[in-house]
């Protein structure tokens, strides 16, 4: 199936059934982990109300990691095997990894205020989200400042390869700097009472987010697809009967 | 929702707004090349 | 396309009919959209529209990075006596920004000559000289053909005589 | 070998004859630095914890500065093709421009760190860490930068392009040499981040020059 899949054509046709259930699964989901999350979980002792802020920032903040690690994936392959869909997931997938941790960074913003009163703490998993935007922003201005298709694969590649094996880097320098400045900075997340019933919601919502961006990104390629491939026949085809 | 509720429901509707936005967007591309294909069409 | 020693094949072709990004691709400078292309060439030397040495150092200093870009050792003396043959005596010491567009495509050509490359390439050399600047083009092209090299030209001003290959590019 | 040193000769001699350009990122590092010195020098009781990171981030956005021109004058003027023509020699003579570029930026940049974090008021063994550190990191980021150069060469004056794609890249560097300075600075144990930020250059001078040949040839395409 993954033979025929890499075929535009195929691909093109193939994706819609996808990008329907993924669409219908993803926003059920998400629908029903939010609304669990909201209304039917008890406020945590510490933090009250805002702990549901959770159930979407822990699930943008780890998505927008598998993103670009993706897209790293997908850059290395392009360059190793010339594979042009590596390329048309790359262009669908930068600017929603970008939207992804731009939304992360926002709940995490908007949950770091009631809980520590300060609306923007240099902890290090915000460090590291901030600056993983600023990895996606290139991508995306690299891949608009240059004209030729072919060179903005191979640069968006290279960067996304070099970006991807700085993300360790980054973590681990953050890490150790953020904490050498303030021993007691508490984690995101980390001591919230580990129990069952705050953990299913976010759960529910982690997959149905990832289902539903995957919806989201195979809807994106089908229109880049359109726009490289306007000349073909199978294009101009689709045209013509919708 | 106790004093905190200003900040959830912010992020929750930031939420319904940026994943509304890339939701529709790719459909609304679509639409918008099928029109200007149409306008080609029809000029030419 | 097949080179054999001694040989030079003349791309003719209107603007725009794709001469240079033919040699580009024979240079391994660009990719072609489709298809693979393979050149067996020692070493090429190649003379394009970017005169090819930088603006702010002296011909001579040029040259001689340019010479050691391909392991040909030559002595400083050697290249001014071959500069002087070009007519380029008196711009030893001046930088290339200030030369000419005539001297520079001379300087260019000149580096060409002395690094031993088996194949040229040359993307309209005509540009830019004058006509003494032509006979030494023709010249310097005879003697790279009688001691065995070859040469690919692009260029809109016949310079191969009839029996050499002639290959016209038709604009798509 | 030889290729190396011909190719190296004759990018300082450019940088020399380029006169301005080549003394900008110095300038710019000198005075910013000392703009640093006079604003956080000034109040006694932080000008020392404030002076590592003033001095150490104008080192990094000098380097940035230079990383500008490194390729853009080369493919203006068509060396750059003559650099890719022959395979064998793509490699010695990137590795030269490379050394070319940190000699005449990183050095001096190290060199005249801790003349300007006098200004803050550090110790003189600090200071000595400073250029250290300094002079460990330069030719990482000179490494970084040149492939961010390398992939928007021929793009015009993208310059903040360059800034967006590489700043990302240098935050590790410039946390590992701030951190490893404070650490000394207090007395601290600064070994493993030190083994960090040489483990960046290691790593990078490996994988980058060899990364740089397909990369041009790719840019330079069109």
């Amino acid at each position: 199936m993954f033979h025929r899949m890499a075929s535009p054509e195929h691909f093109f046709a193939g994706a819609r059934l996808w990008v329907f259930w993924l669409y219908l699964l993803g926003v059920t989901g998400l629908a029903i982990g939010s609304a669990w999350g909201l209304f039917f979980v008890p406020p945590e002792k510490y933090q009250g109300d805002s702990v549901r802020i959770m159930y979407l920032h822990v699930p943008a903040a780890h998505l927008a990691q598998m993103i670009y690690i993706a897209i790293a994936v997908a850059g290395a392959i392009h360059i190793i095997w010339r594979l042009k869909m590596a390329d048309v997931f790359m262009a669908a997938a930068a600017p929603i990894g970008a939207i992804t941790t731009a939304l992360a960074l926002i709940s995490g913003i908007m949950w770091g205020r009631p809980t520590w009163g300060v609306w923007w703490i240099w902890d290090a998993r915000t460090t590291s989200v901030l600056i993983l935007f600023f990895l996606f922003f290139g991508l995306v201005a690299l891949r608009q400042a240059i004209g030729r298709r072919e060179r903005a694969a191979f640069a968006v590649s290279v960067l996304a390869i070099a970006g991807a094996i700085n993300i360790p880097i980054i973590k681990y320098s953050v890490e150790w700097f953020t904490t050498l400045h303030q021993p007691a900075s508490i984690e995101l997340g980390r001591n919230i009472a580990i129990d069952t019933v705050f953990l299913l919601p976010l759960f529910v919502n982690l997959a149905s987010l990832y289902v539903f961006v995957a919806g989201v990104i195979l809807a994106n390629m089908r229109v880049d697809l359109v726009n490289r491939y306007q000349t073909t026949s199978w294009v101009s085809e689709w045209f013509r009967n919708n | 929702m106790g004093d905190h509720g200003i900040y959830v429901w912010s992020v929750y509707a930031i939420g319904l707004i940026f994943l509304g936005a890339i939701g529709t967007y790719p459909h609304m591309a679509l639409r918008r090349l099928k029109r200007r294909r149409r306008e080609d069409k029809e000029q030419r | 396309m097949h080179v054999q020693e001694g040989e030079l094949i003349e791309l003719n072709g209107p603007n725009g009919s794709g001469k240079t990004t033919l040699l580009r691709i024979l240079l391994g400078l660009q990719k072609p959209d489709r298809g693979k292309a393979i050149c067996y060439a020692e070493s090429i030397g190649f003379v394009g529209h970017r005169p090819g040495l930088s603006g702010l150092l002296t011909l001579v200093e040029n040259i001689r990075w340019n010479l050691s870009l391909s392991q040909c050792v030559v002595s400083d003396k050697e290249i001014r006596h071959r500069l002087a043959e070009f007519g380029l005596n008196q711009c030893f010491t001046v930088s290339v920004n200030e030369l000419s567009a005539g001297q520079v495509k001379r300087g260019a050509l000149c580096a060409l000559t002395l690094a031993r490359h088996s194949l040229w390439a040359l993307d309209e050399p005509m540009a830019s000289l004058d006509s003494q600047g032509e006979e030494l083009l023709a010249s310097m092209l005879d003697v790279h053909r009688n001691n065995g090299g070859a040469a690919i030209v692009a260029t809109h001003i016949p310079i191969a005589s009839p029996t050499d290959e002639h290959i016209v590019l038709g604009v798509a | 070998m030889r290729r190396f040193a011909a190719t190296l000769k004759r990018d300082v001699l450019i940088a020399i004859r380029s006169g301005v350009e080549m003394l900008n990122p110095l300038a710019f590092f000198a005075l910013t630095g000392v703009v640093f010195a006079i604003v956080f020098g000034s109040d006694l009781d932080t000008r020392q914890i404030s002076g590592i990171p003033a001095v150490w981030t104008t080192a990094l956005f000098a380097n940035m500065l230079a990383m500008e021109g490194i390729f853009r004058r080369d493919y203006d003027d068509g060396t750059l093709a003559h650099l890719l023509l022959d395979k064998t020699a793509t490699l010695p003579a990137i590795c030269a421009k490379l050394g070319a570029h940190w000699l005449l930026t990183g050095l001096p940049i190290g060199v005249l760190a801790p003349i300007v974090g006098v200004g803050f008021g550090l110790p003189p063994v600090t200071l000595a860490m400073l250029m250290a550190t300094i002079l460990i990191g330069t030719p990482a980021l000179t490494l970084i930068g040149a492939m961010g150069a390398a992939l928007v060469v021929g793009l015009g004056r993208g310059g903040v392009l360059l800034t967006l794609l590489v700043l990302p890249l240098y935050v590790p560097v410039l946390l590992l040499g701030i951190g490893v300075c404070h650490q000394f600075h207090a007395g601290a144990v600064y070994t493993p981040q030190l083994v960090g930020l040489f483990a960046i250059l290691t790593g990078t001078l490996t994988a980058v020059p060899l990364a740089l040949g397909p990369i041009l040839r790719v840019s330079q395409d069109r």
